[in-house]
């Protein structure tokens, strides 16, 4: 059965702080997130290196060695707990054997270490999405969406903590729209197609976690606003538009949540700050400790008002102290430390305003962040129960914010941006409020061997 | 003709105005090469250089580029009749397994505003499709791009089956995106590894034009 | 002209805080350390490879690379000042035109993003210390030394702001002291023969800043100090023994101040924390954003009192989101964005508090580095001018101070810990405070064939 | 004779009372090889198990070292008229150019806990002069340290030397230190690259109880 809200989970932005939030998430060990403590999370991958079936004994040496790392760090450090990701890379998901070996290799060695030390810790799994690799991609069927399944289920049986996936719903035409910085395409991949397949894919994630008494986490866009950040990054396109793509994803995130995700949220989601004001759920997210895997204009800010605190991903390489994951667990270790310190000293909300105002003021990515700002777009969102129009005003919203923030001199914006502030208002203004209306007009823009609008039932 | 008009015609995308200028420059029997060069070339080498110099990004280029193809679209039949041969031929695409391709959509808009034709193989490409469209179209350029990891060591694949048909130096191997840098091309035997797109169409140019020049 | 010190620079351990000294200083294009803002300090090194005449274009393409990549992120991320360490790997000190040509090449980049855009950055300079190459080491002539002064000249001609080093005097007869945690035979390697090899070395490194209005920073153990933390981190030593040899760095450190530095003191150098009570020069710290670098027990605490906040060194190796120095300047940039946020809202105290407070009762080298406790320790050093005394006395109090801390509950130390507080402690109890008679022992018991005592004046 | 007694004299670095016992042993007509394997190396090894499981640190594995090597260096005249030999030579330094030697002093104090003949070259040693230590010695095994990234190439070069030599086979090269890691070994052609000392000991021992078993 769906969940609606219609307000937001908190009565006061001064109780909205890292590591604590009104429905935190048990582990079956017994790790609270959201509790009180934001802990580390930590994610890393491969080498570069083939996958195959003769490299699997090199993948699975590879993973014990970064995994023995890890844990041995957090215990010498002292973590009071610890969750760790591991998101498969393509090939681990297309044989869902070698992701189903390579987790319980990772989940039995935290096993172990948990039964050695009593260090506490959970497991993230995320197959990643292989749909797309169909082109146009096939939502709901065929040989992609069968590995998936078989991988969530074989890691969810063997003990993963926390189901969680970078879906991609809709990416097959917002991949083209990010590079246009198409603002009215974007609204309809992501209020439109993302949306409903949301609906189908957590109704069938809730339903496998719930069979193996795993918890349903949540999801991310980050193949929609992290690219976009990325490329803002590099100066690509528009940071603007990065940031109104970073809010847009935001109904779309919503619907796992109506449909069975309780949390935490995926790192890459920064969407989760209005997730988790709209909902209380707690949240991982990344920021300057995720430097590793991608820079960001938010490295602080991010922190704000997490439960899990994340590198990201990083590689299995030597830097001169030691291999990279366990440079990240120290460094993670060490942020939550400080964090932690704060609050226990009744200091949380103050730690958070010196995150959130070290960065609000300097990009707009950041600003959209802001605690306050968080509320406002929750708020606008909760208003109705729609996808599309959540999704549409929340980037009318978003625009509106970012024009007052530069009139207020909140924030100073080069003047191509304040052009694109203006280019990205005229995209949207003749966008029909009657979805129906905008999906007929959509279908004859976008290009139909780009994805089968079947696949999202319109 | 008025190649400033038609160049800011480019540069700010007007499609429909390029088209209308192109073949009225056709019709004052303006040389097509001409109408080229000092119209549409030196507009989306303005384009670069206001993209570098963080002016503009890359959907102001992509505008650019698309109104650049229209007029293009009008000037190629008769280019290919008139035996005027473009800078240089380049086939693109993303290794197998690998579907990402903003960057690499990039670098080919970007070397086809310098005036290459483009033979874009799309993402997840098979091998021995780089040699096969390279031997079917004469390329002078061929570039390959991953964008994870475990992809990466493809790159070096696809070199191999150029040196297995016989044909490796026959091509110039331009290799790139996320994973990649230096020391991973030269250990694959690329002759080029570019870390942006801006520096890949300005490598591919150069080499282009020392080619020409030979 | 030597200078004293007989009583600390602070009254109020409450002043005490990063970012700020009594004693600031001034580069000459007006970056003020220690003036109110903790600034990044960005050290980077060479991937693996070979350093000959023919390979020195690319290891000057790599040093371009890795500035750049390093100032348009400083730049990107609104960094207000920025340090850059160019520390040098021996064959470019013993050719120092190689050396002296890459650090053209890094500060001329410097000069450019000031004048383009304003990035205001300063340069140290650190050769490394190549007189341990002969062996025995020769200390105040020859070849090694020679490259040393050609180095330090003609890197303070073309616009070196800092001069540093990682001084070996004494180092020679400490390595072994160190695997047999051999306290008695650090203390006369520290006391008696680094100590007079700091006199003259400072007084020579100062009078070339000032011939060339270059500051003269400041020096680091790191051969004793950090050997040891690394290898106690490594569980090879015991941490007490690398807690003692952290404190007793801090006379021979002393050294260099009443010879004519004046800070920064170098990253490395957690012995800072006890100058920087005792003097109130400016200092660098490295911590938790240097995990890249080494990894320590003291990644929070080492920002508490830091006026810059280093990396240590990295490699120029790419990691997911790009090459590693421009990762850990933008996370240098971002931790500092944060502790400047909170002194600007006067809650520097504060701020140091939780980063002290969530190490010092983990780890007894987290312990040591209190604010409290390195006034304790600055307090006993200046009651004797003699380094030989302060250096013992330190070893005691060092020792007392640690076993108050277990008394009180403070620290909990493992057994084997516990054991060494007592076996170091029965180590040095018989060692005579007359200086004369402690060399006149040691003589007989160090190996002459490693060290020679008419090197030191002894 | 009381192995126990000599085992813990040995675990305790009590070089003196080692001395008398082995003295002791050798009166009352015991095997050396058995004083030597079940009080000498045995006791190493008990003091390597309480190392491994952070009982103690190096510092006390130094003093038991050389508690052993006290009681070997009154065995070892008495080994060699018997015909006993050791359980393999090996040979270690630092390359050159590379002043460290903190790390390959452990590693080699480890392997001469297991029973092994070491020749330490000590640091910055020249590439040629493993090639003649271990060729002038019969050496089982060769360990090269490096601890800076710009020397870890030299390792590299002192297997060219032992390939120069046509001796390369003879030998089982293992490799260490701070920078370098599985894939460089494997790229210079090492035998084996262990992380740490004791994995480092426990690789030669395994490989030396192979040869001998030959
Ligand atoms: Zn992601
Ligand atoms: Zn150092
Ligand atoms: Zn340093």
């Amino acid at each position: 059965m769906s969940r609606q809200f219609t307000k937001l989970a908190y009565t006061s932005v001064d109780d909205f702080t890292y590591g604590s939030c009104p429905n935190p998430v048990t582990t079956k060990n017994g790790l609270v997130i959201g509790g009180g403590l934001i802990y580390p999370e930590v994610n890393f991958t491969l080498p570069p290196m083939n996958i195959r079936q003769e490299t699997m004994p090199e993948v699975l040496r590879i993973y014990k060695d970064i995994i023995d790392g890890v844990l041995k760090k957090a215990h010498e450090l002292h973590a009071p707990g610890l969750v760790v990701e591991f998101e498969t890379l393509p090939d681990m998901t297309e044989h869902p054997e070698w992701g189903i070996e390579i987790h319980k290799l990772l989940r039995d060695t935290m096993f172990e270490y948990e039964a050695k030390y009593g260090l506490k810790s959970a497991m993230r799994m995320t197959p990643n999405d292989l749909r797309e690799m169909s082109r146009p991609p096939v939502m709901r069927s065929g040989q992609y969406w069968e590995a998936m399944v078989k991988t969530f289920e074989g890691t969810a049986r063997d003990g993963a903590d926390i189901l969680a996936i970078e879906s991609t719903g809709g990416k097959e035409v917002n991949d083209e729209a990010i590079v246009n910085a198409d603002l009215r395409t974007s609204i309809f991949a992501l209020g439109c197609l993302a949306s409903r397949d949301m609906k189908w894919l957590w109704t069938n994630i809730s339903d496998i976690a719930k069979a193996h008494n795993a918890i349903s986490g949540g999801d991310s866009a980050c193949g929609f606003a992290n690219t976009s950040m990325v490329l803002a990054e590099q100066g690509f396109i528009p940071k603007v538009y990065a940031t109104v793509m970073r809010t847009i994803t935001t109904p779309r995130a919503l619907i796992a949540i109506e449909n069975g995700a309780v949390g935490p949220g995926k790192d890459c989601a920064y969407e989760n700050v209005y997730l988790k004001a709209i909902t209380g759920t707690p949240i991982a997210l990344e920021g300057k400790s995720a430097a590793c895997a991608h820079f960001s204009p938010i490295g602080n800010i991010a922190a704000s008002v997490a439960d899990l605190w994340s590198n990201e991903s990083v590689q299995q390489v030597k830097l001169l102290s030691g291999f990279a994951p366990v440079v990240s667990t120290e460094q993670l270790i060490y942020d939550c430390r400080l964090m932690n310190t704060a609050a226990n000293k009744g200091q949380a909300k103050l730690m958070r305003d010196f995150l959130v105002e070290s960065d609000c003021y300097l990009d707009p990515q950041a600003y959209i962040l802001r605690p306050e700002i968080a509320f406002e777009i929750g708020n606008e969102i909760v208003k109705t129960q729609d996808p599309f129009i959540r999704t549409l005003n929340t980037a009318k919203l978003t625009l509106e914010i970012l024009q007052r923030a530069v009139k207020n001199k909140e924030l100073v914006l080069e003047e191509r941006e304040l052009n694109w502030l203006d280019i990205l208002e005229s995209q949207i203004e003749e966008i029909p409020e009657d979805e129906e209306a905008f999906i007929a007009e959509m279908k004859k823009e976008v290009d139909t061997s780009k994805y089968n609008p079947a696949e999202y039932g319109i | 003709m008025d190649f400033e008009e038609l160049s800011l015609a480019v540069q700010k995308g007007k499609a429909k105005q390029v088209k209308e200028l192109v073949n009225q420059g056709i019709e004052e029997g303006i040389s097509i090469e001409k109408i080229l060069n000092e119209g549409l070339i030196s507009a989306m080498g303005i384009v670069g250089d206001n993209f570098k110099n963080n002016k503009i990004y890359v959907p102001e280029m992509l505008v650019a580029a698309r109104a650049m193809s229209a007029g293009l679209a009008i000037l190629e039949p008769l280019l290919t009749a008139t035996g005027v041969k473009p800078i240089g031929k380049i086939v693109i695409g993303t290794v197998k397994g690998d579907l990402h391709d903003i960057g690499k959509n990039l670098v080919a808009m970007m070397m086809k505003g310098m005036g290459a034709t483009i033979y874009d193989l799309g993402i997840d490409v098979p091998d021995i499709a780089f040699v096969e469209k390279a031997e079917e179209v004469g390329a002078d350029i061929v570039c390959i791009s991953a964008l994870l990891t475990t992809t990466m060591p493809a790159i070096g694949d696809v070199i191999r089956e150029f040196e297995k048909a016989g044909v490796r130096d026959k091509y110039r191997i331009m290799v790139g995106g996320a994973p990649v840098n230096q020391a991973f091309a030269d250990s694959v035997g690329a002759d080029a590894y570019t870390a942006n797109a801006s520096d890949a169409a300005e490598n591919a140019k150069a080499f282009l034009l020392s080619k020409s020049n030979k």
